[in-house]
């Protein structure tokens, strides 16, 4: 079993597939002699040619256009954006095409594609390309949206989102493609969509996040055991359609919730979850629901962009907050 | 300065607006009156359709419906020259070209009715369905193409589009990348000088619309778009060529949009009456009727003869579409996804009793 | 004083400020001699010239990036989508540039345009026509997004749009263009943006909606009332940033909050409000939030689109739903 | 088949690479050497920039730069043929004409080293910030363009686009309207024959970008981007044009990316490292000094005294990009209305709190 960095655990996730499906196809800007810019497709199409491995023109909404074509003719396109700012002009090809095909010729055709994309800010990188945008493809239909926090689950569930037959919009925190590297068996096994995951258990206040905010959230639950407090910690993993059944059985036991995301704060994918908690456990809940987000600008350059992300001292302080509440 | 590239933009027509002959040699097909019968027949129950379909709005039982009035010869050439395998992407009102591709009238008809069944149609199953989003078809055209390319399958794509969609990005991205790929792909224009209220003026600076391959590095041509012997000819031959390989072809079809938008516009606010009665006089079926007369093919009584045919099948086609009940309110949920999460599952529940208690 | 549909407040208001400001540009698909497929810009080519009223080439990334160019250059746009399916191209310019080119200039620059667009379904309109789409903006930083409900707001809150000197996302609900005739005193008299109107007040209940579903809630309230239930609802109107202080107030008095709109329901708008008040007011909630919307699906085809679409009848459920809890 | 509409792509150059003449008539500004001294000079300046810049990244002291190594002459061509009420709307290496523009060195440093205040800059007020989402600034040209001419401004708008943002549907679109609308504005390709990995053959089929105007419906022009004075000649004629209300023109600069793409890139993983070598011989500053040198308006010593006053120039810029501290947290909030909203207000008070606690 090898020690993988998560960059590493999305290529070795790709080539798998690359390997057992003749079906998938890998296309994006830079992806083939380069390996992408972030080497997410490093070797690729060295390994497995030019016809697997695709460098596209440079235009976004082409790329995911193009996938829906080529997904709807019984390829699997794993299409790359190559960096989270860009992303916006495969909006419109998502909304209205990608995620509502099968629906609308009523079962005839499908997209059987995965949208990947870098996603969030940490690691100085320069103008637009540190944003956070879960939550405008969380609130599409139809579409799926993922976000793994691991090298190991960036493996699992990038293989169950190749191998889903509808859209997958796969979000990779870029913050943690070379950090924290995990022994990752490269045995083809998926990860359950549709599912969160408890990383750490505990009876006093459940936390969710998910992506590289996973990392302060778990620093946060460490710092405060030693204070006593005792943090349940979940990560989302698939953003939509959220796994409200694992959250609410954990919010049920500790009667407390905090939602820590790294987006804007206004209509983030977090006011979904503490709305939704907020309707189904009222009655459970000890403290206010309390979200430790980004704020609603856009991320700033570099020099701030640290003031703008949760740190683990705003993610403790909330905690506390609501465990004095 | 010295010239480093230069580009010649072609016009194909055989037959003008006259039915005479433009040119000595026809293309094989249009030699043999048989295929020229089919094609006219094909055309004729095209305008039929849009005749009944437009009053079938008129009367509130449809919605809004975009009129193909005086498309027919650019629609039902595209249909002729491709094969079944290959695959459609058009924009909204291509009803020739389908229906010669297995679409049922009825299914037309549910489309805008309102019932997504429709796009559930009989045609070749990987054709798609109307794309109302201007555009945005053209992407799935190069999508699919490069599919068929990658599987070696020799099969092109072909995608529609209206003057005014080629202002869209999404169009000469396409472009570009079928170039680049060298992309089993045909893409027409159907040049009818007229977006709503816009007129080609006003919406392009361009002397010809099949100049916009040169932006893709590939062959753009003109043709008469009433002209259905010079649709099929010049879209056989970028199929052909497609499909073997040499790549993309771009073909404008000039032509002329005889009706208001859809039966939501009202064109007099914008459009010279002149104009139209002039446009009239160059609309396809007049044309390929008189040549049939006049090579001995065709008379007044098979005239009258299919047109009873034609509004037979139609009256046939309607009675199917009006006897289909409302769709279940279930359905709108069961398709969105193969594996369906718990959440959208209980407001299928929630909905499905809604309609039991409400109607 | 004359009697307008919403529509005709909108061209009204466009009107007043064509003639009161000679920055004020109106351009998109069709708004010339057509007067917009809508009518919103009926006569006003014909009456301020081509000058000031643009027919534009068929392209909605083009019309909101050629905005943000005039509005940098001291011109006040106000540009309009055809359809409310047709915006989504218009995402990447409004969030990369101008939501944010005030801030990435450090106050250099700015970007004083409107984006109008119809929204919502109910008028039986062809397939991408009758989408609800305000949550995609109203999680941009940088951009206001403003809903009318009636003829009146509709002028006033227009007027402020234009005045306003950063981007307003305009969605007007096409099924209340030609309903409810209003008397709309024409004398370019603003409404205040970034504030709800409380339309009915009420002690038992705090409902609110925004756009069309104003009319289900107002029907809803109505039919309640009869039967002894007290219903206070509040437009948004201004759907990002939010105006809390209001709703909480209202909260805060009843006890009870239903959130309305027809947008699907999975991180649509309704999710932060009813985060936002279980978060500051949880301990005057006596019922759980009930959120009531359209579902996580598209927009179906018209022959389903009342089954899509909150009718009174679940809106009325909703709120016995919450009085009983 | 008819021909009914044909085009040409011209192509511009007055010095070639060893520094010759290839052409008898030189436009106006070239024949006075201290014009031409004054662009070696910014060229120079803007070399010990790019190199220094890179250092600084190198040492940790910046954030990610884009290199303009080898874009000099487009560069400072086109800073030069603009006017200061002109507007400017560049990709994100185009110092050379920000500099002539009156944009400060250090303001191009802190944008890299990670600070917003560097797009608040002292060139026109009305220019833009750097466009790192590719083609989108080609729109906010196109609508700076139209703002101008519905006022009636002798004023006209450039965009810098490389050859890979060709490949953008934005790009097209405002094409597309430049030509509809006759707008005033000036495309200029930058075409390095790289984006990023991605060379030009796999970018386009298209055996010129300049071709791409086509699809606009207007004038194309290739021009040597190497060749300072074939670019400021094309740019002052395009300008001049614009500003007489002829519409636009699209200039493809040719010219090569002699560094990686950034320094976040690796060009040794794609490109041969003979091709750069070549590509290295056709650089715009040997010719210039070979020119200058050969009509006596340069030597060595020049040479050597620019170099040091550039770098005490830089030095000093470097110092200044130093000395300038944290922007304040407070900073982030306070630009993004103009009437800022309760919530952000509140957000920015706990974010200065917290900036006080923690750091
Ligand atoms: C992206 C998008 N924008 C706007 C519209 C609204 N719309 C529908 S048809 C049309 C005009 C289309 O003109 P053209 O492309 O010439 O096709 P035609 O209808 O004339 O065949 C417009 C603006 C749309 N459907 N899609
Ligand atoms: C919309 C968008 N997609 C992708 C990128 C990432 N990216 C930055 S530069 C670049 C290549 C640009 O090549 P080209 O246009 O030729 O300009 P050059 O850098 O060569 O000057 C890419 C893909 C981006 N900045 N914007
Ligand atoms: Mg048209
Ligand atoms: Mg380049």
């Amino acid at each position: 079993m090898a020690k993988l960095a998560m960059v590493e655990a999305v290529t070795a996730a790709l080539a798998y597939e690359l390997e057992h499906d003749p079906a998938v196809v890998v296309l994006g800007e830079d992806v083939g002699v380069n390996g992408g810019v972030f080497r997410a497709t490093n070797g690729l199409q060295q390994r497995f040619g030019k016809d697997r491995v695709l460098d596209t023109p440079l235009a976004e909404a082409l790329i995911a256009g193009m996938s829906i074509g080529m997904a709807a003719m019984g390829m699997k396109p794993v299409a790359e954006i190559q960096f989270s700012g860009f992303i916006y002009p495969t909006v419109d090809q998502m909304i209205n095409h990608a995620g509502r095909l099968r629906t609308r010729t009523r079962g005839r055709l499908h997209v059987p594609m995965v949208l990947r994309a870098p996603s969030g800010g940490g690691i100085h990188a320069p103008e637009h390309h540190s944003e956070s945008n879960e939550a405008l493809f969380a609130h599409m239909p139809g579409i799926r949206t993922v976000m793994p926090s691991s090298p190991s689950r960036a493996y699992g569930l990038l293989l169950a989102a190749i191998r889903d037959p509808d859209p997958v919009v796969f979000l990779e925190p870029t913050r943690l493609y070379r950090i924290n590297k995990q022994e990752v068996e490269d045995n083809g096994q998926a990860l359950p969509l549709d599912t969160c995951f408890v990383l750490r258990e505990g009876n006093d206040v459940t936390l969710v996040s998910w992506g590289a905010m996973i990392h302060e959230t778990m620093q946060a639950a460490a710092g405060l055991a030693d204070q006593g407090v005792d943090c349940e910690v979940i990560d989302l993993a698939t953003i939509s359609p959220i796994d409200f059944e694992t959250i609410l059985e954990s919010v049920g036991k500790t009667g407390r919730l905090v939602v820590i995301h790294e987006a804007p704060k206004n209509c983030g994918v977090g006011a979904e979850i503490a709305a939704t908690v907020a309707e189904k456990a009222i009655y459970s809940l000890k403290a206010p629901i309390e979200r430790i987000t980004g704020y609603d600008i856009p991320m700033p350059l570099f020099k701030l962009e640290h003031d703008y992300m949760p740190s683990v001292a705003r993610v403790t302080a909330g905690i506390r907050k609501v465990m004095e509440a | 300065m010295k010239t480093v590239a230069s580009f010649e933009i072609k016009y194909l027509q055989y037959l003008d607006s006259d039915g005479r002959l433009t040119q000595k040699k026809l293309p094989k097909f249009a030699e043999n009156p048989d295929e020229l019968l089919k094609m006219y027949r094909m055309m004729s129950f095209v305008r039929v359709f849009d005749t009944k379909s437009i009053a079938l709005q008129r009367t509130g039982q449809l919605g809004t419906y975009a009129s193909c009035l005086g498309h027919e010869a650019t629609h039902v050439g595209i249909g002729a020259a491709m094969r079944p395998e290959d695959a459609f992407f058009p924009m909204y009102r291509e009803y020739g070209a389908q229906f010669w591709r297995g679409v049922k009238p009825h299914e037309v008809l549910l489309f805008w009715g309102g019932d997504e069944r429709g796009n559930n149609f009989s045609g070749p199953a990987h054709d798609f369905a109307w794309a109302v989003p201007i555009a945005t078809q053209c992407h799935h055209a190069a999508g699919a193409a490069l599919a068929f390319k990658l599987r070696g399958e020799k099969r092109a794509a072909v995608s529609v589009i209206g003057d005014g969609g080629t202002s869209q990005g999404d169009f000469y991205e396409s472009l570009n990348a079928a170039g680049a790929y060298q992309l089993p792909v045909v893409f027409v224009v159907s040049n009818n000088k007229w977006a709503i209220s816009v007129p080609l003026a006003a919406q392009t600076a361009c002397e010809t619309l099949a100049q916009k391959a040169i932006a893709g590095g590939f062959e753009g041509i003109q043709v008469d778009g009433n002209d259905i012997i010079a649709v099929r000819d010049i879209m056989e031959y970028a199929l052909h060529k497609a499909r073997s390989g040499k790549g993309p072809t771009l073909v404008e079809a000039l032509t002329y949009r005889l009706s208001d938008h859809t039966t939501a516009d009202d064109a007099t606010r914008y459009r010279d009456k002149r104009e139209v009665e002039e446009a009239r006089k160059q609309e396809p079926l007049i044309r390929l009727r008189k040549y049939l007369t006049d090579m001995g093919a065709w008379d007044q009584k098979k005239e009258a003869k299919l047109l009873e045919e034609c509004s037979a099948q139609m009256d046939a086609e309607v009675k199917l579409y009006k006897d289909t009940g409302k769709p279940p309110v279930a359905s709108m949920f069961d398709h969105m996804f193969a594996n369906m999460p718990e959440n959208l599952l209980a407001q299928r529940d929630a909905a499905v009793a809604e309609e039991q208690q409400h109607g």
